[in-house]
């Protein structure tokens, strides 16, 4: 077993007593709390601000005079700006909300994808997608005619560039869809690469950043992508909220797709005007509360700095890649050379739900099944993973009781 | 350590799980319908053949999924032979009424051999692991292709 | 001035105590809230809710095996049976989650609307629509050449019954979608007749109840409504979370909207299949948090009981519209017999806006503008109105320093 | 009571705001665009004719808001006369300035007229108000045909 070398910088202990559910209890255990990659835990900052705007200054925003409303409306959009300087977005225009990364890629499939595209042309994906970032796609080619491709992986669980190339030699691509980081397999996609091969052959590209950026400064403009989604709750933050970014240029060029109050510029029956980007995109009272508390774990998450938020993250993961690859009959799945906090493993003898069950009963969560991504599963010739994700607040030491309650779950199935 | 889970993973759990013994695709059949957990990805498929008066003369099933959901398929087949599809439905409701509270009562003969999944109900979200080959079962006889336990 | 009769049942300080917000001053004076119908603000039940759910017991939902997952499963679907339980729906599963009322119309304009209607189909809106129950209709008119057809209100502000009725004649009409109680005039809309009428002529309704069923009894299987939508944040509920009532048979023959996490029974590229309703409707992770605080909004409105409510909020409408009226030059928008705690008001030689700020330095939160009506303002021949709009926690106490403070800013612009 | 508001409703706003001098279509122009502030449903539209060597003529407007928002393009309408598109931008910046801040450094001769708008700056949902129709101006200078203020 290597000796992981944990980030000084970070005082786990502290950020841990931040987070009021760690200290439940499940089942008189403690609870170890490995399934961050689907939702994350939320710091006090976040509740404390979700709390404070509901009861110090809360109105419904943008169309109010009053000070209440005046109060809320700016609070809500210094989320836009908060988003844009994580982002390193050029403009806080670019910026929209949505309720997560899901309705975010169904945006851009709708208003991108049938108002922009043409009939013909074909969307890339890749084989290691969450049903989010697949499903829009196949409604966009069952609806409008486009093609999808998929761009296939390696055995160790990453893309294989050649192979993406290819894709683009007959000219039809018009978009990329491709995740920054598997929620399955923990690899991270070479993004740059990704996105200078697509844009070589005329084609936009969107990144699911839905796991990617929990883990990992992003820059869209050195990335130069042109849509970049990810869904508050996996970054520390509430449920209900997302930010979709856009290309200035293209939002503009998009139609809005939900129509309602708040993205109009006038409204007569014959014929409605849009407001400006964003809000041509955002229809109706929007996530206020959550979105105010999406500025919070924006911050909170600065604050601690993605440098040590990173190698954090890898030298868990590393422990957890060395503790798990020991115990006799646990197979990992995925051996990609970049990855994230994210260890997918199967175990010989025992299904993944039944690992699961013991494991919850231990005090330990993980999740089991396919997490959305089953043509992924098929792809691996699995039916499911178990699958341990790791948060800021994650430890070494709930790594080693991770290890050492799955060595008795072998037993237990022996 | 997990003691107190033998409850649930009681030996015939177990051994049926393992080694389902009616773990068969029907080569001759008369009715067929699959059955998807979309929350977690287990999938079962089930084919029944009726005898002449429209009893249940065979079934077998195919199961991709834990221990569980293969050993309710498993011990499903046995319960079901001979039944018609009323009494079929019957045996479903009093299986769930089983797998979610734990009760059988006055349990008839056939659902005795179920009693080891009775301590599903303890754990809500593995319910619908052993509900799943029913819910196919029940869709097969009732001519759907495929339903969901959601 | 009619002295008026506040219902004894209402135990209003005992109410506005669990409030925190109405504690805070606004420029060193009383904060008095009259702007609900915007939005309304949370009481202490639904702030703890949505902190507890963060506190003890988070986690994403519906596909985790682990006891975090299962507890968040379950108090996210008692809201279901809550919202189901609330309009009198007939099966749980006849309840989707939707952000906003907003989402609610545009989910049934794009997959009722484009998945079932049919080119050359007419769809009904009123002359007093929100442009939330208008823009989705242009929208799908132009996407889809179904036509739009708008049924007139006379000068009272009241749905013109016969015009409406007309508007069957040639058989066109596929939907019906009204408001069931206007935002601006505070008409009720004879839900009951519009419905008939509807059925008669074999088109479905949809009820756009944002602001109905704050206060008043809804009961979908009374009315015979298709669908009905209401917005949590206007229900003393949190933001980001709204629910669309559909039959079930009209749901289940619905194409889906959104493709993603959650929404699907199985994957392939060539072809996905839909997990039941309601679930085939909500992509991706939900609002959980605000799921669970809209549990509590619903639980704490049935605890004071619509009849309550509605007495109460009757009692100070019929007070503000006598005091109001008293005011020298100022005319009250909108005189329906059937009306809600919404009062819409003009005043000589005051532009709405003046009105508002004016009102703000005062503490009193009122809004100006074209309250996302603007055809409606068109109708009326007016630019904007102010609009002052209760609570179950407004008192007449508070009209009282509206209609005082309304004398001395016409006195200021005189 | 609102003896403070003074600041903002003074003499030269409720003037200007209740009887705009400059307040018509013009007949003959050679630009015009609208301006809407979808938040609260002001809307404005601009009219212009230029001179022979492109400054700016003459200036009329219709306005459909409160006493701000016309006093506003009252007196935008004689800032700008006999300014050419660059120098009116130039004016729309330090007026915009203006309206946010209360501030009006190195202030230009044109301005001057404006500083009874100063006070807005004090509330920040009404600088839209003043601003909007200097944005259907721009839009008009640039060919385009309406804007918005959001
Ligand atoms: C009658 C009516 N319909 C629809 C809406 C839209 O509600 P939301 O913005 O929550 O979608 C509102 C409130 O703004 C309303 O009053
Ligand atoms: C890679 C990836 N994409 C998309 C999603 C969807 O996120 P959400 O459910 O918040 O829309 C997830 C998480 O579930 C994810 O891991």
């Amino acid at each position: 077993m290597n000796a992981p070398s944990f980030d000084a910088r970070l005082d786990i202990a502290a950020i841990r007593a931040q987070f009021p559910i760690l200290e439940q209890k499940i089942r008189g255990k403690d609870l170890v709390f490995l399934d961050s990659a689907a939702s994350a835990q939320k710091p006090r900052a976040v509740i404390d601000a979700m709390v404070g705007a509901m009861e110090t200054q809360y109105a419904n925003i943008h169309r109010g005079l009053h000070w209440m409303s005046e109060r809320t409306t700016e609070a809500y959009e210094a989320t836009r700006d908060a988003a844009a300087r994580l982002l390193n977005a050029g403009d806080r225009h670019e910026i929209v909300f949505v309720r997560n990364s899901t309705e975010g890629i169904n945006l851009v499939a709708h208003s991108y994808g049938r108002g922009i595209m043409k009939p013909g042309q074909a969307v890339v994906i890749s084989a290691m997608e969450h049903h989010s970032n697949i499903v829009p796609w196949q409604m966009l080619r069952d609806a409008h005619g486009t093609e999808l491709r998929v761009a296939p992986i390696n055995d160790a669980g990453e893309l294989d560039m050649a192979a993406y190339e290819a894709l683009f030699a007959d000219g039809k691509v018009g978009l990329v869809a491709i995740t920054h980081m598997s929620n399955v397999l923990g690899s991270y996609t070479p993004a740059e690469r990704i996105i200078q091969i697509a844009h070589a052959h005329g084609a936009k590209v969107l990144l699911d950043g839905s796991q990617a950026v929990v883990h990992r400064r992003v820059d869209v403009r050195a990335l130069d992508a042109d849509f970049y989604v990810f869904t508050g709750h996996k970054l520390y933050g509430p449920t209900g909220i997302g930010v979709l970014y856009g290309k200035r240029e293209l939002l503009e060029a998009m139609p809005p797709w939900m129509g309602g109050g708040d993205m109009i510029s006038s409204v007569t029956y014959e014929r409605s005007t849009w407001a400006r980007v964003p809000h041509k995109f955002e229809a109706g009272t929007p996530a206020i509360i959550e979105g105010i508390g999406l500025n919070a774990a924006i911050e909170w998450v600065e604050g601690i700095g993605y440098p040590a938020i990173a190698a954090h993250e890898a030298a868990l993961t590393d422990h957890a890649l060395s503790r798990l690859s020991a115990i006799e009959g646990l197979t990992v799945i995925g051996r990609a050379q970049d990855r994230g906090g994210v260890v997918s493993f199967t175990l010989d003898r025992a299904h993944a739900h039944d690992i699961a069950t013991l494991l919850d009963r231990a005090g330990i969560a993980v999740r089991a099944g396919h997490h959305c991504a089953e043509p992924l599963m098929h792809r691996l010739g699995l039916e499911s993973t178990a699958r341990a994700s790791f948060g800021i607040y994650t430890t070494p030491g709930e790594i080693d009781v991770l290890a050492d309650t799955l060595i008795k779950v072998r037993e237990f199935f022996q | 350590m997990f003691e107190d889970l033998r409850d649930l993973y009681n030996a015939t759990i177990i051994e049926r799980g393992r080694r389902p013994r009616h773990m068969r695709r029907l080569e001759d059949f008369d009715a067929t319908a699959k059955g998807d957990n979309p929350m977690c990805g287990d999938r079962v498929q089930v084919w029944v053949k009726y005898a002449g008066d429209g009893t249940i003369a065979a079934t077998g099933f195919d199961a991709r999924g834990c221990e569980i959901s293969k050993a309710a398929a498993d011990l499903m087949v046995e319960a079901v032979a001979g039944h018609s599809a009323t009494s079929t439905r019957r045996l479903f409701a009093a299986f769930r009424t089983l797998a979610q509270t734990g009760e059988c009562a006055e349990c008839a003969e056939e659902l005795k051999p179920m009693l080891p999944l009775a301590a599903v109900h303890e754990y809500p979200s593995r319910v619908k692991c052993a509900t799943l080959p029913w819910h196919a079962l029940i869709a097969a006889l009732e001519g759907e292709g495929a339903t969901t336990s959601e």
